[in-house]
């Protein structure tokens, strides 16, 4: 993990309050930085300058480009992310990249892999999907979202594989909770992958509670680098031991830590 | 040549800049970012008896021009810190700080003790004013009696200077600061946090699972400059700034007040270079304002410093 | 239609937004900007017995996300403020807060009864927190004893509703909100500013030539949030609250924390039209976070509120 | 005086670390308090947005134009000018305007007029300097700047009047303090006018106590309308009674207030 100035070479809006960007690095080290990224880990952003915002932001990993490029996908939820959505292209962004352990893919054997993503859970499965796409995992994907409005990336996790998505309203796709679909896709996987808001994780979790999978949780965090015990979560070692999210995780395996 | 050298009881630091306790784990993390030989000082994280868990999540929140934390004293325990996080220091030549917190006068006594005996530790930081825990710890930094006991017992059981790490959550500071220089202190480490709150709206509920938690950054810097500047004036024991610090510019108005070295917290989180950047920064600062070493700016904002006002 | 509308002795408001004392003058200025009685109450400056003529300049010092001030209490004398500034706001509906200084019990008593026979003067705000003056006025803010004799004297000499205006620069605000509440206290505002100073680095002295100077604004905001909400659970007089408030969301923010009504200072200087943006604001984030009236959200970040957390 | 929106239509360095910008009022009342501004007046400035600065910045006006434009020069020289001088063209700015009085030039009858600048408060005097020489008055300048770079406006106060330009290392025009060149330009005017650093104020002040004139102070201000009284000067009435800056000044009659 390295502190990079990254450009913003296009920001555009791609759902309701969702922004896609795209960063370019300029230097060998921003370059070599991004192309040891792994699905799942994060860049840790600084959204302002002097006192304007002292902690930094944690984005996922949405996609990476071979050229030096990376791209992120953030929902405007607050003031960081707002004055993010307002950066021009052009200027240069301060990160921290990459941040924290992401799937272990290298380690896993399979031959088809589930993603359930929620809402702005979805891009880091992004990466993680096209990843496994190339060495040859077939991939299944359930996609939540909260209304037609926020839908994104359809198209992309179409080219992965089969995709179902779902609405709470039914605005677009299916409606309901993402785990009341999961079967309409597969049944038979070796692995799930999982990024959502907290009580996703803890359904998709207990629904799949027999099947082998990994969980992307999120955390508020101070440092991100893991120096500050912010962003802790309990394991389910049963020794109180805790993990840091920052840099253990945001990847767990799914029985490793107690939501 | 501008000289960023200062002395404090048993640290001679080639640069005032040390990274305050909490905010920079037992170094590891920024050792990989920057060589650690660079800083004037390393104040490691606040050492307890046994193992803490600490508090719940969410344990941090930003506010403006701050943060506030919750940690709760998460540590794995003064023996597993002496036996698998000190020994990574012992390659740099920086003087560690080791910060020590507890709940009872055995603890800190016992704490200090294991610390003292490490050879990697230069001086021990007694953490009496932690708001985010429950029992003890704070009681010691709201009173100047506890506190004065608390220094006196563990003065008495290590041989290695003792700086007292003082809260600014108390009606007055310097009888606290006067309390503890008279009990044997070696020196004062001034501020710690400032219990705030934020209440998140969506949730209607304190957005810390603890509810309260430490105030710092840049919000709180002019209360940690007039909190040393009141002190300085009381004692004679030096003085280990804090609060807010974010620039070499910074630097420079905490020793105007009064402070002998400082301490950077919050700002490593905003650029985890900044003790880095503001060493780099200081000697220019220092010129640029007419210093010609740190030495001659320690407590130059002060009249009683004898300094002339144009 | 959410309402607004929010009740406090001796105060029913249509809205619960009030500039507050020392950030607004007598209203003169601001009214040429707005129609002040758009306004929930209005709390004028401090009046003293005398006239005086406050500190020497600098007074302010903007700081990160905050400023300083140390006006020192400069006002025409209570005489002059009912003879000269209270007719101009006797063409408005809007109920007005007469802040009130001293240094002594009996200039208290004094200032505070000429106010209450003005037929203008809806409530007294006592300043017993000023930390910019000499002689008197903190002690009162710092000791519960002489906070509550103050109180009771006041109380017993006047009709009018008194609240009294906390300092933060205390070790346990509910010590001193449970002090004047016993003593008599109608309601009670908080928070005033926090001792604090800066110092000017060409000069090397203290920017503001009162040396220390209050800190308020955004900077504060968590500081004010916190001892609300403590001192919320101890008393059962209502709380107008204020510290650093420049949004609509801040305001929620403060009900939520139990205050009854809020006032805005510091906002004031960066927007003069920020009293009128948030009470334009207001019922739109009401709404937004599912309440329905100012009184609904009073309170409503507190557990004890029963109020249950998802 | 009114809140306004002023677009920034230009914006350059017209000297060392000074900047020149032109607001344009878009709106009627925008330009109506435009046309109102008198000599002497200031512009109050949010510099910040959000808890960034608390407080407004004081700048003088330089000029006005009768379309709708105002001119402001300012020096960086802290966080909120820096901040200033990197707004961009086309964006908007948030002043009161216009603030303070001015001078009284309505009232004053007078032939020869002697304008005393020094650095950043030379801007107010070229204003006043333009509607004194409309009126007829014969404007004699003195001028002095830090050095040779810092020098800005030389050919617009060359066409008000016959102008000396001091710097105080001698690298442009006369060497040395203002106040040494006075009497070099002419000894005969009817008042005088000065702005400056209050050193050279009182200088000024006390070198010219013989005659008629007005000085314009600064202070640092918290409102900047006259509701909080941080910018006090006391008054030379001997009552202790005390002037506010903001709206009873910043220029004041020489002999009114005690520097
Ligand atoms: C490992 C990780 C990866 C993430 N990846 C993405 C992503 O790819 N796209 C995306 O839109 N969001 C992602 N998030 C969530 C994102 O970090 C928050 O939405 C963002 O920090 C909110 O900042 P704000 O300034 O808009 O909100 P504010 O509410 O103003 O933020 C205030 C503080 O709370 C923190 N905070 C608020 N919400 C969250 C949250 N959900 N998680 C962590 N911290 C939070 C902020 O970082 C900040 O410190 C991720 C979070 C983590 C931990
Ligand atoms: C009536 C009036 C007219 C002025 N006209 C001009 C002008 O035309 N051009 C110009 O360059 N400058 C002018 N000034 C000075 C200008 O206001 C300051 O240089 C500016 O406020 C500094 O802000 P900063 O953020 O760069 O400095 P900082 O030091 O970061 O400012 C910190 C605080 O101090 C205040 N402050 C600092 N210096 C001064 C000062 N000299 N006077 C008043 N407040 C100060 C700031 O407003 C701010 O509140 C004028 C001042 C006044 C009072
Ligand atoms: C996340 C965090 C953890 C902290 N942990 C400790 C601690 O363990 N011991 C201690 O004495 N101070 C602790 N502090 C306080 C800091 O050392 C410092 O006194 C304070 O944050 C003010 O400095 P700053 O504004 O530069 O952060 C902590 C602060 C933060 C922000
Ligand atoms: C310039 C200034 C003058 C003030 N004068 C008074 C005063 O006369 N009486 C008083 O009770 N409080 C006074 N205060 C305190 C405010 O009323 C308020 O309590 C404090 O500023 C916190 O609110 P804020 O952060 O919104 O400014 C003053 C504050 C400022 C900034
Ligand atoms: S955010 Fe600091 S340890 Fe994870
Ligand atoms: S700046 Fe507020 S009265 Fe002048």
């Amino acid at each position: 993990m390295n502190r990079q100035l990254l450009t913003v070479t296009r920001i555009n809006e791609i759902a309701e309050e969702t922004v896609e960007m795209v960063l370019q690095a300029s230097t060998t080290s921003g370059m070599a930085d991004i192309s040891v990224i792994q699905p799942g880990q994060f860049l840790h952003i600084k959204v302002g300058d002097g006192s304007a915002h002292m902690l930094r932001r944690p984005i996922s990993v949405a996609d990476v480009d071979k050229s030096g490029k990376v791209i992120i996908i953030f929902k405007i939820t607050g003031e960081g992310t707002k004055h993010l959505s307002q950066w021009r292209e052009g200027s240069e962004l301060d990160v921290l990249i990459p941040c924290g352990t992401g799937y272990p893919i290298e380690e896993l054997q399979m031959e088809r892999a589930l993603l359930i993503g929620g809402g702005i859970g979805v891009p880091p499965l992004y990466y993680l999907g096209k990843v496994l796409k190339e060495k040859g995992v077939n991939i299944y994907s359930v996609l939540g979202f909260q209304t037609k409005a926020h839908v994104f990336y359809q198209q992309q996790f179409n080219k992965l594989g089969e995709t179902i998505m779902v609405t709470d309203d039914g605005s677009f796709g299916e409606k309901g909770l993402v785990t009341e679909h999961l079967s309409k896709v597969t049944n038979d996987f070796d692995y799930f992958f999982t990024c959502g808001p907290a009580g996703m994780l803890r359904a998709v979790s207990s629904r799949l509670a027999d099947k082998q999978g990994y969980i992307s949780v999120e955390q508020r965090m101070g440092c991100g680098i893991g120096a500050c015990y912010a962003c802790v979560i309990p394991s389910t070692a049963g020794d109180g031991s805790l993990k840091k999210i920052c840099k253990d995780g945001p990847v767990f395996p799914a029985k490793e830590v107690v939501l | 040549m501008i000289s960023l050298q200062t002395s404090l009881p048993g640290l001679a630091l080639d640069n005032p800049i040390m990274p305050a306790s909490g905010c920079f784990g037992f170094g590891r993390e920024f050792g990989d970012l920057y060589d650690l030989n660079k800083l004037g000082a390393i104040i490691i994280k606040a050492a307890t008896k046994q193992a803490r868990a600490g508090n719940q999540t969410p344990r941090v929140a930003e506010t403006a021009a701050g943060m506030l934390n919750a940690i709760g004293l998460q540590n794995p325990g003064v023996k597993a810190i002496i036996e698998k996080e000190l020994p990574y220091l012992s390659q740099f030549n920086t003087p560690v700080i080791a910060n020590v917190a507890g709940s009872s006068i055995e603890e800190y006594v016992y704490v200090a003790k294991m610390l003292a005996d490490s050879e990697l530790v230069a001086a021990l930081e007694l953490n009496i004013s932690c708001p985010n825990v429950k029992e003890g710890g704070i009681q010691f930094g709201i009173d100047p009696a506890l506190a004065a006991e608390v220094t006196a017992q563990v003065k008495d059981a290590v041989m290695k200077p003792v700086y007292i790490k003082l809260s600014p959550n108390v009606t007055d500071i310097t009888a606290m600061a006067k309390a503890v220089e008279t009990a044997g202190a070696d020196g004062l480490s001034m501020i710690n946090t400032i219990t705030g709150m934020q209440i998140n709206l969506p949730d209607r509920s304190p957005t810390i699972a603890n509810k309260t938690g430490g105030l710092s950054g840049p919000a709180i810097k002019p209360i940690a400059v007039r909190m040393i500047y009141e002190v300085k004036k009381q004692v004679a024991i030096p003085i280990i700034g804090m609060g807010g610090i974010t620039t070499a510019e910074d630097v420079l108005e905490f020793l105007l007040a009064g402070a002998s070295a400082v301490a950077i917290g919050t700002a490593n989180f905003q650029n985890p270079l900044a003790c880095i950047n503001i060493i780099n920064d200081l000697p220019g600062v220092l010129q640029q304002y007419g210093f010609s070493s740190v030495e001659e700016a320690i407590g130059g904002g002060m009249e009683h410093a004898g300094i002339s006002r144009s």
